[in-house]
């Protein structure tokens, strides 16, 4: 197993508030990890830093290097203070808790948004934006693997939530990300949707190369698709391990019934 | 030029010249940023209330009665009643809206069209003078310069009115609604605060505060249609250089730009009006936030 | 307490309005030409800080119009005139003028307050191919052939009935050698007609050997708020006299803060050189007793019929002294009814050469067209004086100079500027 | 997608330049209306001319607003930057052209290279300008560049390097060219029509080849969400900044054709009154139609000029956009455009799903225009 | 009697679906919680009474009159008060404005020196601003400005949140002692030993759902509920 992301004592403070303190985790290549924890646990705050929308107080972010140049001896490059166009284009995408899409576009130019983003022909001010037979070829491609192939040209914002949150994954995975950040891919999905996402989530992760990080509530899906979970409590590391080893947890089981024993 | 040398140019009538060009500014600003501190709105037309207040002002003291401070206030009350009307037709529907902040911006422009031309239409095209109060009708020497005595009225005014408006936003409940609103609308009308009035009602005083400072200013400068459109520019000028929703920075970035607009034209021959929005700019890039920051500060 | 200066056209505006709207269509049709009115187009500053000048223009020519109307029209044409607003931009004056040429047909044009529009305005008379008769615009090079000045944009078509620029400076040139300063300052718009102003008026008083030295300038912005800024400024410098060529709106603003200011005990001498242009329309009094205005036209000299009759008949209806723009526009209209009578038609060209040369007499006096399209008429200085019969500030005493221009050339002999004359 | 072809009406420019069989028909039917108004009425034909210019003000301004979400109030600047960089080498360069090239020829050549050198100082201007303005977003945007915008009013008016002639502005006239015995005046109607009509169609196909290329297509999605579009390695500010600079430039070509069209290089050209024309026509359009501007300046002058024909409503003409500007932000954001493409799903049935609200009635008061199909900027080639 | 009844609500953020379906009732007096773990859909319950997120479909009744769609404080005018998961304590207001602004909204308020009375700790911050408060002081400000406008229905968010233990015991002593003055109290909670002191019913939620209601007593003997819904233990366990 090679490392592919790593924060070496992350801390995020907010005044007064410790949001993420002092959070040192690797996350191994082709590993589905799980971050949970309870509210104000500083999941978000955390995701955050990672992709570079916030500036950590201090500690630093390490992230595979794709082309090779890298400065420290294993493979990783230092990205704790990239922009989050930066980070993206090291290889870190994330799908947002709340939807977050191009809902004015179609389905179908949502992903040639990030197709073009990935090639990189995005400052190409003079052909067609659906002349590149190849990004075509991959948005088809893309739209198969998600299953979104039948609504490619409805515009986003007729869709319904879950085909929403898929289409936040499509975004995420189309620039072939090294490691994919999902934030809670189910929040406010139905029954049916969540059997359909957490599908299509083992799925992308028997198809494609990728390391997966998901923050999640639902606990049937965390236990169902988790290789690790990695428990926060109050910015800080709680727990770290199999699903098996921090289910039965009695730290973490208390973090979240509470107990005035704490 | 050293500054040794510029400082003996300076004449007492520059300074108090200045900072009565720097009160009549703040007039028009405090309502302005009031505003948009609460409501977030960016109102294009304040300058048109502004000059309303000065054209009902002057109509009130040829019309009705002749008594000038009776006018100043039934410019500031009558503008009041046309801002709250605005907010309460055009600007309440948008606050929902996502892009909320330009729409408010497009549609308070429309505003601006539409008093601009209705002042218009009553009152015509060509200019008026206001005559100052009588009691202060009289030239002041001061250091061998010589200005007008409503100019030290002037200042003194927005003095007070900082002051009162300052005390009316800490220290009254009314103020505190204010202050609580515009930090958590939500929360404020979880508690029981009918939001949508209190919004009403802060557009309400921050349009008596652009008629206000219209009346008062009458006097200072003549009195046309064209005025809106230039003291609104001032204003913005003012209001990002303080911090938008500052009362405060509304102040002092007033008499900072009062005193340019003072002393510019003894310094510099060309180029002088382009200063004040060099200052903007250089606000916005460095600190976007203003000299001074946040609602009752 | 409080001074107006307000226009009571408006109603009139409409109705002519309505005319205009109905003639335009039946003039679509016909494609114009073969009407039975004559049709002449008028550009002036009906909105906006110098609203007033436009609104005295209306004044004046609607009087006109209904005197020819009333007295068999022109050859048994009645004459219709259509009123536009400039705004005082110079895009937009050119905007109506097309208008008015291609849409409405219009058989002359004249107006134009402003001298930085005319100068815009001037090479499109010649494009459209219309006379132009500038009544009130005073920029000398609007009638300084094109070539003479770098700034120079005259043309066969731009004529102009009111003195101008040149004209104006020369007798306060006059003025100045009779008064007791020696120091000279100016506080004037910031355009061309602020900056002609000053140059003509050095220039002039050098060529006529007047003692003067120039120690102070300032030119704020048209419709400049607060003048205070720059009346500090001026006074700093002390000097004996100021000229200004300040007007509309920004002169009632000036007035009231230099007031303010003390600038009358400071100042021995102010010269207005458009104060008789606001001063008379409006109830107030703006311009202070004993200092020195100028104007273009003078409603108590000459006096001889015509001029008493005027201002009798335009006192009777507007309870005022007629102004000299509205004089100017009231003029435009005879002058083109006169050309049109002998050129026999509304040819275009026929018209221009009717006017070029032309020698006329109105309530202004005699005067005639030089060859640069400029009416000889003479510069008017005098003492602002208030007259209770009147109940209006008049000049008294006031001179007369006749602006020869050959004298007027030779004052200038030794500038680069050109009289326009 | 769905069929274009009654869209197409509204985006007759659009159309006029693409391929396809019906947008041929259009296309040729277009180019013949333009043709024969060549022959119409002279004011008909400067009215028109006029509306050209200002279509393209607007197309200019509306690439930034529409398309990545940025109002700016200050694009009378680069409207002015191209007046005035005509004016200025008409006036000091002319006499010189005319020395090197012969009296013939001169004016044509002045006019071109006056008209380039206006688009490279609009560009010179909007590279710093812009770089610092994309900085900042939503009303702090509109403030930075209202207050750009205003430093070049008064650099205009107070003129410290003495070249622009300060309040009264700068004259301009094109002058004659003569070529073997035949001479025409470029400033003629029917021959500045022409050229307004092949510049501005140029131009407007090359604005929407940029909205259809990658690069407009990733400047749509900054519009819907500029956060996500970084979150795919979009540099958000580098985009924005390129599309101020091409922004600007269409904005300096329509500047520098109003200068010849308006014969003066008048200081209000950058005043923000003006840019607000832009806003206006805009809104009235429909800012997230590629056409939106382009039929909110057709409504913009010919309103006006209807109003005109009445001088009493003409005195208060500012009133009637007001209020419609009002009406339509209100009421019907989606604008002019918005509304012809829902009365046409209304007539023919061409609604899709889930478009049965139209546009104007997105669910929770967030009446976003974008919630429509048919997009017109949205729309490719591929059909 | 049934104080406060939801019938079969739906409430959406957007196009998210956050509840389907959710009903459930109050008696008057009575203390009732919500329990489920983070994103089950207590809060946007709450918000749904209180008129902060309405529902899309479904009814709410509080004495019998619907008050789903009235706005957020014609809702707190009936008796209604929210202390919310987030305490939103007015930063730029100092503790006592806090106070006096909710005690002045209120139609039939309770003094707000009896506030003092009941959180001595707030007595010496009375001129704090509220964001220079700590968390457990943000906590006794929201809790105390809900109660001095004296409501019927008193709705508590997670307010044992990220206190300190010695805090939620001082909490629940005065929750308590609100109940025992007949304050009804719907209470959300995942520290479930602090609701099953408090309440006699309550309902636990999942996934925007309610999965089972009954007394606190039935919950209490259900492990496997507590395993299921309110831990991390496994699910398929």
């Amino acid at each position: 197993m090679t490392t592919v992301l790593k924060t070496e004592s992350l801390r995020k403070q907010f005044g007064e508030l410790t949001a993420v303190d002092d959070v040192s985790i690797e996350i191994d290549d082709g590993d589905i990890t799980s971050i949970i924890g309870p509210n104000g646990a500083g999941k978000t705050t955390f995701y955050n830093l990672l992709t570079g929308v916030l500036q950590p107080t201090a500690g630093s972010i390490w992230l595979r290097s794709g082309d090779g140049a890298t400065d420290d001896g294993g493979g990783l490059r230092e990205i704790t203070d990239a922009e989050p166009h930066e980070v993206a284009q090291a290889g870190l995408s994330r799908s947002y808790q709340i939807t977050n899409i191009f809902e004015g576009l179609t389905v179908r130019e949502n992903v040639r948004v990030a197709r073009i983003s990935h090639e990189r022909t995005r400052l190409d001010f003079r052909s067609r934006a659906t002349g590149d037979e190849a990004i075509e070829a991959d948005i088809e491609e893309l739209l198969e693997l998600t299953g979104l192939t039948d609504i490619a040209d409805t515009p986003c914002d007729t869709l319904s939530h879950g085909e929403k949150r898929t289409v936040e994954i499509a975004l995420a995975l189309a620039i072939e990300p090294d490691v994919f950040l999902m934030d809670e891919p189910t929040a406010g999905m139905n029954p049916t949707e969540v059997t359909e996402i957490v599908s299509l989530i083992r799925e992308l992760d028997a198809d494609l190369d990728a390391t997966f990080v998901v923050t999640e509530h639902n606990m049937d899906v965390v236990t169902d698709i988790s290789d690790r979970i990695v428990v926060l409590a109050e910015g800080s590391i709680l727990a770290d391990g199999t699903p098996d080893d921090v289910l039965t947890d009695e730290r973490v089981t208390e973090a979240y019934l509470g107990s005035d024993s704490v | 030029m050293s500054l040794s040398s510029l400082v003996p140019l300076i004449g007492v009538s520059d300074v108090v010249v200045g900072l009565s060009l720097g009160s009549r500014l703040f007039l028009i600003a405090v309502g302005l940023s009031l505003i948009f501190g609460v409501l977030g709105v960016l109102n294009f037309a304040h300058g048109g209330l502004y000059m309303l207040g000065a054209y009902v002002t002057l109509a009130v003291v040829t019309g009705v009665i002749d008594n000038f401070w009776i006018a100043a206030l039934a410019g500031a009350l009558a503008v009041g009643v046309v801002g709250a009307a605005i907010e309460f037709a055009a600007i309440r529907p948008l606050y929902d809206r996502i892009d909320a902040d330009l729409d408010q911006l497009i549609v308070t422009f429309g505003f601006v069209l539409i008093i601009h031309e209705t002042v218009r239409f009553v009152w015509g095209s060509g200019s008026y003078s206001v005559d100052p109060p009588a009691l202060f009708d009289f030239s002041v020497s001061l250091g061998g310069s010589t200005f007008g005595a409503y100019r030290l009225v002037v200042i003194g005014l927005a003095v007070a009115v900082l002051a009162g408006l300052w005390l009316f936003i800490t220290r009254t409940y009314f103020g505190s609604l204010v202050r609580g609103t515009s930090s958590d609308r939500e929360m404020a009308s979880m508690l029981g605060v009918d939001v949508p009035r209190l919004y009403t009602a802060v557009f309400f005083l921050g349009s008596v505060l652009a008629g206000l400072g219209g009346a008062l200013s009458a006097p200072l400068q003549s009195t046309s249609p064209a005025l809106g459109d230039q003291v609104i520019i001032d204003a913005f000028i003012v209001v990002v250089i303080g911090g938008l929703g500052s009362m405060t920075g509304a102040f002092v970035g007033a008499m900072l730009i009062g005193m340019m607009q003072s002393l510019g034209p003894q310094f510099i021959s060309a180029g002088s009006i382009a200063i004040p929005f060099l200052a903007m700019v250089i606000v916005l890039l460095f600190r976007p936030e203003g000299l001074f920051g946040g609602i009752g500060e | 307490m409080s001074s107006e200066n307000r226009s009571s056209v408006g109603r009139r505006r409409f109705l002519q309005a309505a005319g205009a709207g109905t003639a335009v269509a039946l003039a679509g049709c016909s494609g114009g030409g073969g009407d039975d009115v004559v049709r002449l187009g008028a550009t002036y500053i009906l909105s906006g800080f110098a609203s007033l000048y436009g609104e005295a223009a209306e004044r004046g020519l609607e009087m006109a119009q209904s005197e020819i109307n009333d007295n068999g029209g022109i050859d048994g044409r009645d004459v219709e005139v259509i009123v536009r607003d400039t705004e005082a931009s110079a895009d937009t004056a050119i905007q109506q003028m097309r208008s008015l040429v291609e849409e409405d047909n219009v058989d002359g044009l004249f107006g134009l307050d402003s001298s930085g529009v005319a100068q815009a305005v001037a090479p499109q008379a010649a494009e459209l191919g219309i006379p132009y008769m500038i009544t009130h615009a005073a920029t000398p090079f609007v009638t300084s052939p094109e070539g003479e000045h770098e700034n120079s944009v005259g043309n066969d078509y731009v004529f102009r009935d009111a003195n101008n620029l040149a004209q104006d400076m020369y007798g306060a040139a006059q003025t100045a050698a009779e008064l007791d300063a020696t120091e000279w300052a100016t506080i004037g718009p910031d355009y061309a007609f602020g900056y002609e102003t000053w140059d003509y008026f050095q220039d002039f008083c050098a060529g006529l050997g007047v003692d003067a030295e120039f120690t102070a300038e300032q030119f704020p912005p048209l419709t400049t708020g607060d003048y205070t800024p720059y009346i500090s400024s001026i006074l700093d410098a002390e000097p004996d006299a100021v000229i200004t060529p300040l007007w509309g709106a920004d002169l009632t603003t000036f007035v009231g803060q230099a007031e303010d200011a003390g600038w009358f005990d400071q100042i021995d001498h102010t010269l207005f050189s458009v104060g008789m242009g606001t001063d008379l329309a409006s109830d107030g009094s703006p311009l202070p007793e004993g200092e020195y205005a100028s104007t273009r036209y003078d409603p108590f000299v000459p006096d001889t019929e015509a001029n008493n009759s005027f201002r009798e008949t335009y006192y009777e209806e507007h309870e005022t002294l007629p102004t000299y723009n509205a004089e100017g526009a009231y003029r435009a209209l005879y002058l083109y009814k006169e050309a049109i009578e002998s050129a026999g038609g509304t040819d275009p060209d026929a018209i221009v050469d009717e006017f070029t040369g032309m020698e006329h007499s109105g309530p202004v006096g005699d005067y005639r067209f030089s060859e640069k399209n400029q009416a000889t008429v003479p510069a008017i200085w005098g003492t602002v004086t208030y007259d209770d019969e009147w109940e209006s500030n008049v000049l008294d005493p006031v001179n007369v100079y006749d602006a020869n221009p050959d004298e007027m050339a030779d004052a200038l002999a030794d500038s680069d500027l050109p009289t326009g004359v | 997608m769905s069929a274009t072809d009654t869209g197409g009406r509204v985006r007759k420019f659009g159309s006029a330049v693409a391929d396809g069989w019906t947008r041929e028909r259009f296309g040729l039917l277009g180019a013949l209306g333009l043709v024969l108004l060549a022959f119409g009425p002279s004011f008909q034909i400067y009215l028109f001319t006029d509306f050209l210019v200002v279509a393209l003000f607007a197309l200019g301004f509306n690439l930034l607003y529409g398309y990545t979400g940025l109002l700016s109030f200050g694009h009378g600047l680069f409207y002015a930057g191209g007046a005035y960089g005509l004016a200025i080498v008409l006036r000091d360069l002319g006499p010189v052209f005319a020395d090197v090239v012969g009296s013939g020829v001169a004016p044509l050549v002045t006019f071109v290279v006056g008209g380039l050198v206006g688009l490279a100082l609009v560009v010179a201007v909007a590279v710093p300008v812009g770089w610092l303005s994309v900085r900042l977003e939503e009303i702090y945007f509109a403030l930075i560049t209202l207050a750009f915008g205003m430093i070049g009013y008064s650099l205009i008016i107070q003129d410290p390097a003495g070249l622009t002639n300060g309040t009264d502005g700068i004259i301009v006239l094109l002058g004659s060219v003569d070529v073997g015995g035949e001479s025409f005046r470029i400033g003629a109607r029917q021959t500045y029509y022409a050229l307004t009509v092949v510049v501005v169609l140029a131009a407007i196909y090359g604005v929407w080849r940029v909205v259809n290329s990658p690069f407009g297509t990733v400047c749509k999605a900054i519009r819907e969400s500029p956060d996500r579009a970084a979150a795919l390695g979009i540099d958000v500010r580098h985009h924005r900044w390129m599309t101020f600079i091409i922004s600007a430039a269409i904005v300096g070509i329509a500047g520098v054709l109003r200068a010849g069209l308006a014969s003066v290089a008048s200081p209000g050209l950058t005043h923000w009154s003006t840019s607000a024309v832009a806003v206006i026509a805009t809104v009235i359009g429909g800012a997230t139609y590629f056409s939106g501007p382009i039929v909110g300046a057709f409504i913009f002058l010919y309103i006006r000029w209807g109003i005109s024909r009445f001088p009493t409503l003409d005195a208060y003409w500012e009133l009637f956009f007001g209020a419609l500007l009002i009406g339509v932000v209100l009421y019907f954001k989606a604008g002019a455009v918005g509304g012809l493409l829902l009365l046409r799903d209304r007539l023919f049935g061409e609604g899709r799903a889930g478009g049965d609200d139209g546009p104007t009635q997105g669910g929770g008061g967030a009446a976003e225009p974008g919630s429509s199909g048919d997009r017109a900027d949205d729309r490719g080639d591929d059909s | 009697m049934t104080i406060l009844t939801v019938d079969d609500i739906d409430t959406y953020y957007g196009n998210s679906h956050v509840l389907h379906g959710i009903s459930l009732e109050v008696d008057e007096g009575e203390v009732v919680t919500l329990l489920g773990r983070n994103g089950a859909g207590k809060t946007t319950t709450m918000r749904s009474i209180v008129g902060a997120s309405p529902p899309r479909s479904g009814s709410i009744t509080y004495r019998g009159e619907e008050i789903a769609g009235k706005s957020p404080d014609e809702i707190n005018g009936l008796g209604i008060s929210l202390v919310p998961e987030d305490r939103r304590v007015f930063p730029t207001l100092t503790v006592h404005e806090n106070l006096r602004l909710a005690h002045n909204l209120a139609s039939d308020p309770r003094p707000v020196a009896e506030m003092y009375e009941l959180f001595p700790a707030l007595d010496p911050l009375r001129k704090n601003d509220g964001q220079n408060l700590s968390g457990g002081e943000q906590q006794m400000v929201s809790v105390a400005r809900a109660l001095v406008q004296s409501p019927d229905v008193l709705l508590l968010d997670e307010p044992t949140e990220g206190l300190a233990p010695v805090i939620v015991d001082d909490l629940r002593e005065i929750v308590q002692t609100v109940v025992d003055e007949n304050v009804t109290v719907l209470l959300t909670e995942q520290n479930v030993d602090f609701a099953f002191d408090l309440a006699e019913r309550g309902y636990i939620m999942d996934t925007g759902q309610i999965v089972f209601d009954g007394t606190v007593e039935e919950i209490r003997a259900r492990d496997d509920l507590l395993e299921t819904y309110l831990s991390v233990g496994s699910a398929d366990a």
